[in-house]
Formats: structure tokens, C-alpha cells, sequence
């Protein structure tokens, strides 16, 4: 059986493959709300966070996700690189020092990231036309399925967070923007699909795909 | 759209080559990361660094010099400056007594310059403190918004701060003197026609040709309520309104004045403002310590004014009048 | 047309109103004649008084102060003085030592002012003498036409002779001074979009959306030629020729460089302009001494910027770089 | 006989007071070219000479014309100010100290009255829309006059030059301004009459007519 820190680095470098071959689909619903940056952000921090993957062979399973956090704020640039950068970082934050964390503790991390999140957002909610639309409904539903089944059975559990995902990006589509460079466009923004909340679907089923595959 | 200006997208790296340009003794600058730091010989000092996207100029790379910042961090055109930059400026200007970040309270320069305190914490670099200034009153503050935005009054902050810190007090104290100096200050503006982005090419925002925005923020955001145009007494006592009874500022109070351009209105224009932010002040008997007339923090070509008042104490006045050695000038 | 004003008439007497509201130490103003004059006791040396027509803030009411101008008459906006301002102006500030008048190069301002120095001379006032700053290169001198104007290089004359008055210099030597700094100046501007006259609400003069004016004058009035909308680079060069080929200024020589915004263009802009002469002069082998770049004389609410060269020795060096302290300022 | 003294304070009287009432065609004219200041200023002007002309008896010729300028000058503001101001200054100047100039001294007066104001006016030419237009034929008609007539008859020589001075203000109106603020309409200001080149046709009639009742 593979350790956790061989799975989140397959997890890592699955996740930025999928969203390295996004950039033209996320620089196309940037451009309509945004100011079209957010495909070519998301592509070079993610392709810095694969030239860094031979590093976190050395690392811990928290330093790695912190790494990630620092290398994509640094290298994307833009709310998007500061909102994922938060998340990975907090998510190794919270996992503290356990070797092998349990299913309960990556649980607490991931309510704390998103907490995070919608704190250096400026106080987000759901509702605002952002990421948070999509990821707060991935991260209920993962703790809501943790808290409530007997046996765990992660691939599935990840595969109903990616459904509720993209659930929750297609409710941006009617939202005017409160948040973030689209809000500038008020009731204009109704229409479009809020970028950010592409990329936390397409990262929830990067992970529900490859964990499939175990 | 016709501006001085070459490419657009070089808009903010070539004005900050100019201002390297006119003053080579004092300011340096490194392009790739949009860093203008000071150059003279300065220690044991804690850096007093800001930040924001461009196009507020003289805001805030005019400032740095003795006596104001050690550092400004450039964005692009209304867009925060991004982490690396933060974090290099830290570690450029850092003299051992640590860096205190002054960030204007907007989104995204506050979630850049906290990733980069993290990142700084995470690495070991220098020791960082943060003041978050949000002294504009048009916007309530709340749980459910990013809350007040930061706006002209910064400038009082960093004169204050940045002059403290030349007499080698520590960074604690120099927080907590941000902090009680952002808690006196309080900003409200409007604009009389909206700015051109460079790189748009369009106006960022759309008012028709009698209507004014009263309360915008430092990018067109909407404020309190859009009107149609009226004469500059009606407007500033609006402004005045607002402002000192959101402290509120009492008779016997003693104040600074700032009457800010935004950048595409003359001065002319702006001392009328103040002629009338003095009558006010004086109908209230509210006392004025010293005005503070020009272009001080602009939204690129953006026609109006915002008007601040600082509530002083004798700390502050000493501060805020003592020289500061920065670029932008007349002589 | 929307301004920061009240009633249009109004304009001129509120602005110098919030001048003398702004820096009540200083700064006297007598409203009925629009006179703005130093407060502070300055003895023993000739008076320097400038004087225009308004609408070119902070020039010249923004540079009375110790070290510049002694008083500053303004007229209507973009209208000549009154005689009656300038007679009374001269009997104020005279302190027996004489009193210097320094003009722009425009008929309605020479002929004010001459005929108040005919006027004093007549009735026993106090010994005046004149001298016109002509450092326009755009309008070639000729019998033909009222000559150069006068236009943003003035700022320099202002300085040096200002500076110079404070050490107790006779009326013929500062006459001489003022008339070698004129002679060592040139300047030449370009508009990017006219300005609108508050009393009139409309603009000046009509400049198509692609058009810019090359050579423009201080109100707007046409220079060399108007051509197609082109990048910075291109445009300032165009001034730069000029102006260098002008006097003409050689390799070797040392300059201070003014750009000039002309009121309605945001500082980032101008120093995008120094960052292109910086780059002009250094590779004609031209050393610039100092760079000033901000608003100092303007078009109300034009869009666009001049620049200009003074070619200096060290006694113009030395002068140019003392303390002024004058109620256009920062901090 | 009347001195040359009284004569010239009730040319002066006559002149003031139908300049007073020119004020409405005045502003007019200065409306459609210029800033429609001209009436006001020269009414003002003139009532202020009027109120000075009882000091003018204790004064001698070449003061009471210099008194006249300076107050116009002092009280019109604008360029009709300074430059009908320094045509009665120089006048007066140009009388020299004669008691009672003869007529060759008025001439080099007129003269030196003309050229005062051309440099005044930075060089002004005819042709360039202005006063001088009617102003410059109208001393050469007088000084032509006074040098080629054997029998002088001021009356006869004024009325011709009042003629010259009309028919020369008739020529500013196909004109392009080259002068003054009519100038910032350049071509626009084809088919006004200037108004300074009124100012001169009204005095130099008054002049006339005042003789012709001698
Ligand atoms: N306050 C916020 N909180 C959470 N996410 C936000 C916030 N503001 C913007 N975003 C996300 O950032 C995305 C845009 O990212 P990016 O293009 O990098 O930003 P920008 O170019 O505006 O700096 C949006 O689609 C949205 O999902
Ligand atoms: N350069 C000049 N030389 C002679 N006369 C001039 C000149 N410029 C203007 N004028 C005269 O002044 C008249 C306008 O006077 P006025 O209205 O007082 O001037 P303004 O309001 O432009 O200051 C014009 O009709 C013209 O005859
Ligand atoms: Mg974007
Ligand atoms: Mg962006
Ligand atoms: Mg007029
Ligand atoms: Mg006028």
C-alpha cells in the first residue's frame, strides 16, 4: 500500500497536469468578468509546483502542501494564486504534525483551509460569484460523509465532493459578483461561470479520478 | 485613449523608471520586481514598507525616502503587487529591527502582503508587523463586507510611522502608533468623471456627463450614492458631513486637513474644496493645525477630490510637520 | 461641464481664498485686487512679483514664499492682471529696495505690467524694473509677432532670482541674473485634449480624438503643427529636438530638466516623459544636474506636459537648490 | 479764444460720454469675437474720468492727458484698457513741456501716441484685426494733413481723419484676427467688426464734431 505522502504527491502532480491543460477554458471566463489573467496564472503556478516535485521527496506530508501553497502564491500572482496559495498552505497547517493522519484530522484541515480562505478573501461567502461557491460545498459534503458513514470509502466520498463542486460552480453562472475583480461589474457579471470555482472543481475531480484508480 | 505614454503594458515599469531617472542619489529600483527602495544609508531603523497596484501616484512610490517608507511595492495598474516582491522588499530594506507592513485595506493587497508575512515566518526572514489602514468612511464596516477600504488618509500614516521610525523606536510601538493614527483618521471622496486604465483603454467605470459619485473608492468603486453634479459647496459639506460624524471630530478638536486630487483636477479646483472643508471646519469649531493640499494618493486621470481629517495630539503634530526626504517635490 | 467649483465667477477669488485658508502664517491676500503676498518680515531686499492671467495654479500665487516670489498677481482666468493689482501689489511688498518684475511673454501681461511701472515712475512709487521670460521655442521670435511666450520655464526664473533677492542682492545685479537664466532656458509642450474654461464650460479649443498639439501655449493657443495621436517616445522626442537645438544645448553641458504637467495629466504620465528625456539627453552627452517633474504651470484642466532646459552654472546650480518655502507642497 | 487746455478737457468730456453711451454696441461687438467685457470696461472707464476732470483744471495739458490714460488703464482692466491708456499717457509724454504745442507738436505726439501702442500691443500691424486698424490711417491722414495743407482747419483735418478712422475700422471686418483674444478664433472671426477699431472711430468723430462747433 502506497504511504499518504506518495498519494498526495500523485494527488499534486494529477491536479497540475489537469490544470495546465485548462488555461484556455479558465482565460476565457476570466476575460468575460475578469481581466483574463486567471488561465495563464494557473498554468505557470502549476507547472512551478511540477519543476518543485522532486523536492518533496524530503519533505514532510505538511511541508509538501505547504510548499505547494508558497510556490503557487508566488508564482501565479492575482487573487487566484493568493486564495489556493492559502489553501494549501493552511491544509498543511492544520494537519499538524501527524505522520499518518487520520481521515478525522485531514477533515478538521480542510474545514480550517477553507475558513482560511474566505478570511483572505476579505470575509467571502457563499453567494459571492467565487471559489468559495464550489469549494464550500466539496468541503460540507466531505465532512458531512466522514461524520455520517460507518465505512469510509474515500474515492467515494471524493467523488460526491467533486459532484458538489460543480454544482456549486454552475450556481455562480446567476450570481452578480460581490467578491474580486468581478464584482467591479456588478449585475453585469450574471451570466458567466466564476473562474475560480472551474479550478476547485477541476482539483476535486483530479482527486476523486486518481483515487479511482487505486 | 491618448496618454504620455508608450506601450500600455509598460506603463508602470517606465514611470517608475523616471522616478529612478530624477533621483539617482536617493532611490533605487529593481525592475523585474516593481521594487523602489531607498538607497541612502539607513539603520537601526525597524522598514516601514507599502504597497498597492499602480496608478495612484505619487502613492506610495513617491514616498519612499527619510522620514516616510523604506520601500514601495508596485502592482500593476490597480492590481496588488505580488508576493515575491513583497518578500524581497522585506528582505532588502530589513536592518535586523524588522519590517512593518502599512497595507491600505483592499482584497488583494492585504491577502499579498499577509502570504508574504507567512512566507517570511515560514523562511525565517525578518520579523514582520502589519497595520491594515481603512479609513474611508463611505463604506460601513461589517461582517459581511471586506470592510472599510483604505484611501488617501494612508499618506498620514506613513508620515507619521515613517518619521518615528528614523528616531529608532522599536516595531511594536511603531504598530501601535499606525493603528492609533488610522483610529483618528477618516477619508470620504467623490469623483466627477471616471479614469482611463491603460491598458483597458476605457473608462473603469461610467458616469454620465451631470452626475458625480459621492463616497467612490480608489478604483471607481461605488460608494454611497450617485447624484447629479451640484455645486462644490453642496458636495463638500456631504464629504464633511460624513467624515466628522463618523469619529466623530468635536468642537475643540484639533486636526490635520487633507484635500486630495484624484488626479485629473487642477489645484486650482482643490484649494477651492478646502476654501470650503475650512469654512466647515470653523462653523463646527473643530481647530486646523495644517492643510495638506495637492495630489496625494489619485486614481490615474480620475476628476475629483477626497477630503480627510486626522485628529492630532501633540505627537502627532511633531511627527507629521518634521522634514521628509522623498522624491516627489516641487523644490 | 462638472468642476470642484461653486458659481464660475466665483473660481478664482475661492482658490486663492483656500490658499490663504491653507497656509494663514504666511501667505496674505487681499481678495478685491486678487493679490497673494508674504506675511512673514522679510527686510532688506528687493521684492520679486510675478503675475498672470489664473488658470496656470500652482504658478504663481502657489510660489510666494521666502526664497521665490514676494507677491503674485492673478487675473480673471487666462486674462491678464489689472494695472491697479499690480501698482498696489509693488507699493505693498517694496521695502525700499526696489521691486522686480518678472513676466511671462504674453501682450495682455506686458502691457500691465509696463504701464504699472510707468504708472509707479509717474507718481514717486518705488523703482521697478521688468524682465520678460521668453523661453517658448515653439513661436519663433520675429518683428512680426508679439515674440516667444513665456511658459513653464518661468518656474526657474522665480527660483533663482528668488533665492538670490534673499541675500540682499541689488535690483540691477537680480535684473541681470533673471536676464541670463531667461536666456539659458527653453521649453516646448504638447496637449493631449484642451481644458474648459469654468466661466465659459466649454473647451478652449477643439483637439480631435486622435489629435495632439505640438507646441502648444499656455491657454491653448496652436504651436507648430497638430498631427495624429503617436506614442510618447516619439512626441517627446520631437520636443526634445527642439528644445536642444534651440539654444542650441551641447554635449558636455549641464541642465536641470523640468516636465511640466499642463494640469489634467496624472504624474505617472509625467515621469513616464522624464524617464524618455533621461534616455534623450544622456545620449546627446548632456548631464542632468536635477530632474523636476510635477505641475508647476498649467492649463487648468489640460491634458498633456512641456519640458524644459536650463543650462546651468554654479551660481544657478547653487540657488536653484536652496530651500523655498513655498505653500505648494507635499510635507 | 478758448485755450488749448479747455478745449482739450471738453474734447475729453465729449469723448467720455459717447463712449458711455456705446456701451451696448461695444459689448456686442466684443461678444461675438472677444469675452463681451469691452462695453462695460470703457463705460467704466470714462465714468471715471468723468468724475476726475474736475482736477484737470489744476493741472497742465501734457498731466491732464497723462491722468486720463492712467485712469482708463487703472479702471477699463483688459487689453482696451492699457491700450487706449497708453495712447493718452503717450500723448501726453509726446507733448513734451510746451504750453501751447503747435500743431507740427501734436502731430509728433499722435505719432509717438501710435507707436506706443503697436509695441504695447506686441508689435500690433494693420491687418491684424485691432484698433490700430483705425487708429494708423487715421494719424497718417492728420499728420498728411498738417504736413501738405498751407491753410490749416483742425475741424477739416479731424473730420477727415474720423473718415479714414471709420472706413479702416470697415476693413477690420473681412479680417482674420491676429491680435488679441479675437485671435484664438483665427478664421472664425471673419465677418466681425473689431470692436477697438470702434472705440477709435467714436473718438476721433467726437473730436471732429467738438471742433466743428467751435
Ligand atoms: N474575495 C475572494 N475570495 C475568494 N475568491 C476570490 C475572491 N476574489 C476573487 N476570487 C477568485 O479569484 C478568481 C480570479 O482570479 P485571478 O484572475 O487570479 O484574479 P485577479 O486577476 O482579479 O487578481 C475569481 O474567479 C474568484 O473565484
Ligand atoms: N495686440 C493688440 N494691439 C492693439 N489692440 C489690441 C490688441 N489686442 C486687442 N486689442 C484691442 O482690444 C480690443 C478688446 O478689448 P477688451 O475687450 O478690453 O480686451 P480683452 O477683454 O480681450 O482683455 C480689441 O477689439 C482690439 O481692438
Ligand atoms: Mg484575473
Ligand atoms: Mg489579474
Ligand atoms: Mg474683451
Ligand atoms: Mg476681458
Amino acid at each position: 500500500m502506497k504511504t499518504q505522502k506518495e498519494i498526495i504527491i500523485s494527488v499534486i502532480e494529477k491536479i497540475s497536469k489537469n490544470l495546465i491543460n485548462s488555461e484556455a477554458v479558465l482565460t476565457e471566463l476570466d476575460s468575460y468578468i475578469g481581466d483574463g489573467d486567471c488561465g495563464i496564472g494557473v498554468r505557470k503556478g502549476f507547472e512551478a509546483v511540477i519543476k518543485v516535485i522532486p523536492e518533496f521527496f524530503s519533505l514532510d506530508l505538511q511541508d509538501i502542501l505547504r510548499k505547494t501553497g508558497f510556490t503557487l502564491a508566488y508564482t501565479i500572482g492575482g487573487t487566484s494564486g493568493a486564495m489556493l496559495g492559502t489553501g494549501f498552505i493552511e491544509l498543511g497547517k492544520g494537519l499538524k504534525d501527524a505522520k499518518e493522519p487520520s481521515i478525522y484530522d485531514w477533515a478538521e484541515a480542510l474545514k480550517a483551509s477553507l475558513e482560511a480562505i474566505k478570511r483572505r478573501g476579505g470575509n467571502t461567502k457563499k453567494g459571492d460569484k467565487t471559489m468559495i461557491d464550489a469549494l464550500e460545498p466539496a468541503v460540507e459534503s466531505l465532512v458531512d460523509s466522514i461524520d455520517t458513514s460507518r465505512e469510509i470509502d474515500i474515492a467515494k466520498i471524493f467523488e460526491k465532493a467533486a459532484y458538489e463542486a460543480e454544482k456549486g460552480s454552475d450556481t455562480t453562472i446567476n450570481m452578480s459578483a460581490k467578491k474580486g475583480r468581478a464584482s467591479y461589474l456588478g449585475e453585469r457579471s450574471i451570466g458567466y461561470r466564476d473562474p475560480g470555482s472551474m479550478i476547485i472543481t477541476i482539483i476535486f475531480k483530479s482527486v476523486s479520478d486518481y483515487l479511482k484508480t487505486l | 485613449m491618448k496618454k504620455i505614454i508608450n506601450m500600455p503594458e509598460d506603463f508602470v515599469k517606465e514611470m517608475l523608471k523616471g522616478l529612478a531617472d530624477s533621483r539617482p542619489e536617493s532611490i533605487g529600483y529593481i525592475p523585474e520586481k516593481r521594487i523602489i527602495y531607498r538607497k541612502d544609508p539607513f539603520i537601526n531603523k525597524v522598514a516601514i514598507i507599502s504597497g498597492s497596484g499602480s496608478g495612484h501616484e505619487p502613492d506610495q512610490a513617491f514616498y519612499v525616502g527619510r522620514g516616510m517608507l523604506d520601500a514601495a511595492c508596485a502592482g500593476p495598474v490597480f492590481a496588488a503587487p505580488t508576493l515575491d516582491a513583497i518578500v524581497d522588499s522585506a528582505r532588502l530594506v530589513d536592518k535586523g529591527r524588522g519590517v512593518l507592513f502599512l497595507v491600505k485595506n483592499y482584497t488583494g493587497d492585504r491577502a499579498n502582503f499577509e502570504m508574504a508575512s507567512e512566507m517570511l515566518e515560514f523562511e525565517g526572514g525578518p520579523v514582520v508587523e502589519t497595520v491594515i489602514i481603512n479609513d474611508d468612511v463611505a463604506v460601513k464596516d461589517s461582517t459581511f463586507t471586506a470592510g472599510r477600504r483604505g484611501v488617501a488618509g494612508a499618506v498620514f500614516v506613513y508620515k507619521i510611522v515613517g518619521a518615528k521610525s528614523e528616531e529608532g523606536t522599536n516595531i511594536d510601538d511603531l504598530k501601535k502608533l499606525a493603528v492609533e493614527v488610522n483610529d483618528n483618521l477618516r477619508t470620504m471622496g467623490y469623483a466627477l468623471k471616471s479614469c482611463t486604465h491603460p491598458e483597458k483603454g476605457s473608462a473603469t467605470f461610467e458616469l454620465g456627463d451631470d452626475e458625480i459619485e459621492i463616497g467612490v473608492g480608489l478604483h471607481g468603486e461605488p460608494g454611497r450614492l450617485r447624484i447629479k453634479y451640484e455645486r462644490a459647496n453642496a458636495t463638500i459639506n456631504r464629504l464633511m458631513e460624513s467624515i466628522i460624524s463618523d469619529l466623530p471630530y468635536k468642537s475643540g478638536d484639533e486636526v490635520a486637513l487633507l484635500v486630495n486630487g484624484l488626479g485629473g483636477s487642477p489645484i486650482s479646483e482643490l484649494y477651492i474644496a478646502a476654501s470650503i472643508a475650512h469654512d466647515i471646519l470653523k462653523s463646527n469649531g473643530i481647530r486646523i493645525f495644517k492643510t495638506y493640499v495637492n495630489n496625494y494618493c489619485t486614481s490615474l486621470d480620475m476628476e475629483g477630490c477626497s477630503v480627510t481629517l486626522l485628529k492630532l495630539n501633540e505627537e502627532f503634530k511633531r511627527l507629521l510637520i518634521s522634514p521628509a526626504d522623498i522624491p516627489v517635490r516641487y523644490f
